[in-house]
């Protein structure tokens, strides 16, 4: 494995580490109140996936960072600004329809991302990455499925997977934003540079859509500021006050 | 009749009963009421722990208490299974529960209010929901007995990992302990609810024990409970919820004091302190997942029809 | 004044002003989202009277335990279980109609309870409540007035306004309910036994429902459990998740 | 016309022009488009500062935040009043805004994202807002002149609260000073935005200075904000959030870099970090509230028909 700055290759465990422990939450909260019993249990399986993937990323970046911190201690002692998932993740869920569509849409990419990461020079990128990819792929071939279905279902499910659509999509532009930390990645072999991803996912993503029978919103406005900390959206701040209570208010206890 | 005659026999043989064969009006319906119940109680139980999924204090707690939530909801769907086998579809049943006509656990009227609460579920919620599941394994309905069993697993499970989440907090700070303590205190006589009525009071029972649907009496099941759960309580260095606890020598069981049957009546009247809340979360739910479920089949009947033409 | 347990004075305070506190933050969420202008500014103004109200309950309710706490640690650095209010005030805001329903509620009881005040041996609480019972006699001459405006509407917001008394009614009971907090407070002088309020609230409740044209639900179930801390809605929890926030997350500083 | 020259001269003069005054149609639109923006950026400005009403940190912050809150939304009530008295209501012109056919301002498309955000908007926002609306005192249509001078005494109160919140940000632990930096840094552009394009880019400015409805330019109006602002920064000790920003002996004025006019208008066009949930919000509020302004109405014709009946 190149050298790599260290600081840079935390960062973008934070990246990692943080999109799923965002999403999981958000996935989380459907929890007792889904559509129906079947997708209760599919929630729950994703949510659980996704706190398993954090437990990787973030074990991981609290060793890399050196400070002796654990999963749990960046997961529950980080103010909104310290947190880089990028902005999609933490949109609340809204209806069912918009939240399979966040899903679907980081599903798709996380897929992708994961499947290069496998081949990361960083071993044990590689095999997070590896455990991760399986998870991904069950995960993007259900929300697939179902956006399919929502999407091709009544005229009304139909127009809620539209207008699903049509609020997320200036989110995704997101995930394949390169900054200095990507191309440093890229340079060490550690990760890919997302911006190299688009097409993939392009073409995996309009495939779906179209047997959804959904289309892609004109306008390429991206939203952005989580991946780099920037800017969050005002979402983030009050999932934090549920997801930290009890770590803020009682520190320092085991559980 | 002969074919009653048949049926008790096969009963008294321990014979089970299976979807198909005969069995009287009154014992399909007393299944459906229990077996129903029983589901019931498994969606709605969702609700008192994922109160606490978004609050839970760790990654590896969160993931424990995703797990468990999701393998009840798993639970609900064998067991709405097992009703279909009796004829009443999972939707009907689903109505009538959110009609209010059908019931499920009063436990989950309760509200879970501090983190060990969620370890106090987990081991005295589920671990009285083993007892009487382990003896409804014996059960004289096929189905139901083979997703009894099939529970019982994982729930022991569940009843583990609850114990083990309180012990946490009754061996930890002062406050996590007074939290553990708080958790014992409300849960212990809403558990004590979970077998129904004494004996002496209970509508349902005779019947149900002559048709195996019971296989103990409610008041065995709960001194069962007692027994096994006291000793675990004075482990944990937590006060007995109880004052009145005592060990009986002679009986060769603990002692201890009823929990008060009017609040019972009371809950199962719709009077808990979260009765309107579960029902409101869960008509909600199903009222605003309709056009889901509309999406998804309209989808199928499109995709069938999509088939057909194109054989 | 009479002698009185300093301890139960102390309680006493608490249950005064975790109501105040705890329904001006269920008040203050509208803001910005209630029907119509004038009623976000109604909103705003009856949540920072409740607020101001606070600050005095719960000023001298520090001074009486005499541990040095300030108004503000006892609002943000007390957990769910120390919380002395009322069931009610804890619900959450539903639709608006429930929102000015649960205000009618408590207000008319606030009024009502505050005019008793007045007369109080303790002289900081005669000098609290005389503040208070102008805003009190103001906010419920409002609420009751938009009661009755809804009640006495359309189809649809009479229905609306039954179903929130129906499923406020049950909550009602535990501002009458008196335990040995109230008596010693009674027989000191200090405050009322909320016991012996309840045929004026009857009165007055029942007069303004009557012009509503909604009937009082039948069943006399009475949901207690906040006022002596037994047991509260798992609605509170969440609520000061978000309220403690800041002070948990960053404790020891002044803002 | 000779209408038009009456007019001209009245504004000339320095007379105010009243609602049954004769306008031209032109000066009647300007105004309703630019009265009605500054209502609907009242109204929509409650919602950046009410995200923080429930996670206010003491209770005096909480009641000085409500009651600013409270005032935003009686600016709005003032100038809905005066949009009105030039022919058009309240209900259009917020039927217009969730059209999205009339704006309000970009700085409330902006997140706030700590609690030195609301510090900072009193100060950097609420301080912008007061330098337009100082000017617009002087505006030529008597009931928009009124209105102004009326909420120019509220703005400057919440203007002195929010510096004196942002201090001790400013002063307090390095966590609170490293707030107070972040808030600068994000809400200085889209502070310096408020007053609009540059001069030589501004589409409505020249006719609105000759009727005296825009009384200076966005570019004087800004360099005066700068002027202001930048020696209140310094005395915090905070960083300047734009590192060009110099004293220009020459011009007696500071030097600073101009917002990314492209962000600019791709917030005017809905791309904002906040636009579609800040509309979404108000749509839901407004449709949420039908039934009850629809309720109150009634009740009110009922009252009517009852008195005139009884009469």
């Amino acid at each position: 494995m190149a050298e790599v700055d260290k600081d840079k290759l935390y960062q973008f465990l934070l990246r990692m580490g943080d999109n799923t422990l965002i999403l999981g939450h958000r996935v989380s909260e459907w929890c007792g109140h889904s559509p129906v019993l079947e997708e209760d249990i599919a929630l729950a399986n994703t949510a659980l996936d996704l706190i398993g993937q954090t437990q990787m990323w973030l074990g991981y970046a609290g060793e890399v960072q050196g400070e002796g911190k654990s999963a749990d201690d960046l997961a529950f002692l980080r103010d909104a600004w310290d947190f880089r998932n990028v902005l999609l993740v933490e949109l609340p869920n809204g209806d069912f329809g918009r939240t399979m569509m966040r899903q679907f849409l980081y599903d798709a990419w996380s897929s992708i991302m994961l499947g290069h990461l496998q081949k990361s020079t960083d071993e044990r990128i590689a095999a997070i990455a590896a455990k991760a990819s399986k998870e991904a792929a069950y995960h993007v071939e259900r929300s697939s499925g179902t956006v399919v279905g929502l999407g091709d279902g009544t005229e009304e499910s139909h127009n809620r997977m539209q207008a699903a659509l049509d609020y997320l999509w200036p989110y995704v532009g997101e995930m394949f934003a390169s900054d200095e930390i990507d191309l440093a990645m890229a340079a060490a072999g550690i990760a890919p540079d997302p911006a190299n991803l688009r097409d993939e996912y392009d073409a995996l993503v309009g495939r779906v859509l179209d047997e959804a029978t959904l289309a892609i919103p004109a306008g390429n406005y991206v939203h952005k500021g989580g991946r780099d900390g920037r800017m969050h959206t005002e979402h983030l701040g009050h999932l934090l006050c549920e997801m930290q209570w009890l770590q803020r208010a009682y520190p320092g206890c085991e559980w | 009749s002969p074919e009653e005659q048949h049926f008790q026999d096969k009963i008294d043989n321990d014979v089970k009963i299976e979807p198909k064969d005969w069995m009287p009006e009154d014992y399909r319906r007393t299944l459906i009421r229990q077996i129903g119940q029983h589901a019931h109680s498994e969606v709605v139980g969702q609700l008192p722990e994922g109160n606490w999924i978004t609050r839970a204090p760790t990654l590896e707690r969160k993931a424990i208490l995703l797990a468990k939530v999701q393998d009840e909801a798993g639970h609900g769907l064998y067991l709405y299974s097992a009703a279909e086998t009796l004829g009443v579809s999972r939707d009907e049943l689903i109505e009538l529960l959110h009609e209010g006509k059908m019931k499920y656990s009063s436990i989950f009227n309760y509200p879970t209010l501090n983190w060990a609460d969620i370890g106090a579920v987990g081991w005295l919620v589920d671990g009285a929901a083993i007892i009487n599941q382990v003896a409804l394994q014996r059960t004289s309905y096929g189905p139901y007995s083979r997703a009894m069993i099939r529970i019982c697993k994982e729930e022991s499970f569940h009843a583990r990992q609850g114990y083990s989440a309180i012990m946490k907090m009754a061996f930890g700070t002062p406050e996590q302990k007074k939290m553990a303590q708080d958790a014992v205190n409300r849960l212990w006589f809403p558990a004590l609810m979970m077998f129904g009525p004494s004996d002496k009071d209970s509508v349902h029972s005779e019947q149900s024990m002559a048709w195996k649907i019971k296989v103990k009496t409610n008041d065995e099941l709960r001194q069962q409970f007692v027994d096994q759960t006291v000793p675990q309580i004075d482990y944990l260095g937590l006060e007995r919820p109880d004052p009145t606890i005592k060990w009986n020598e002679e009986r060769g069981h603990y002692d201890f004091a009823m929990p008060d049957w009017d609040e019972f009546f009371n809950v199962i009247k719709g009077n808990g302190p979260c009765n309107a809340d579960r029902m409101e979360n869960r008509r909600k739910a199903w009222e605003d997942g309709a056009w889901v479920r509309e999406g998804l089949l309209e989808h199928a009947r499109k995709k069938a029809a999509r088939k057909v033409a194109a054989e």
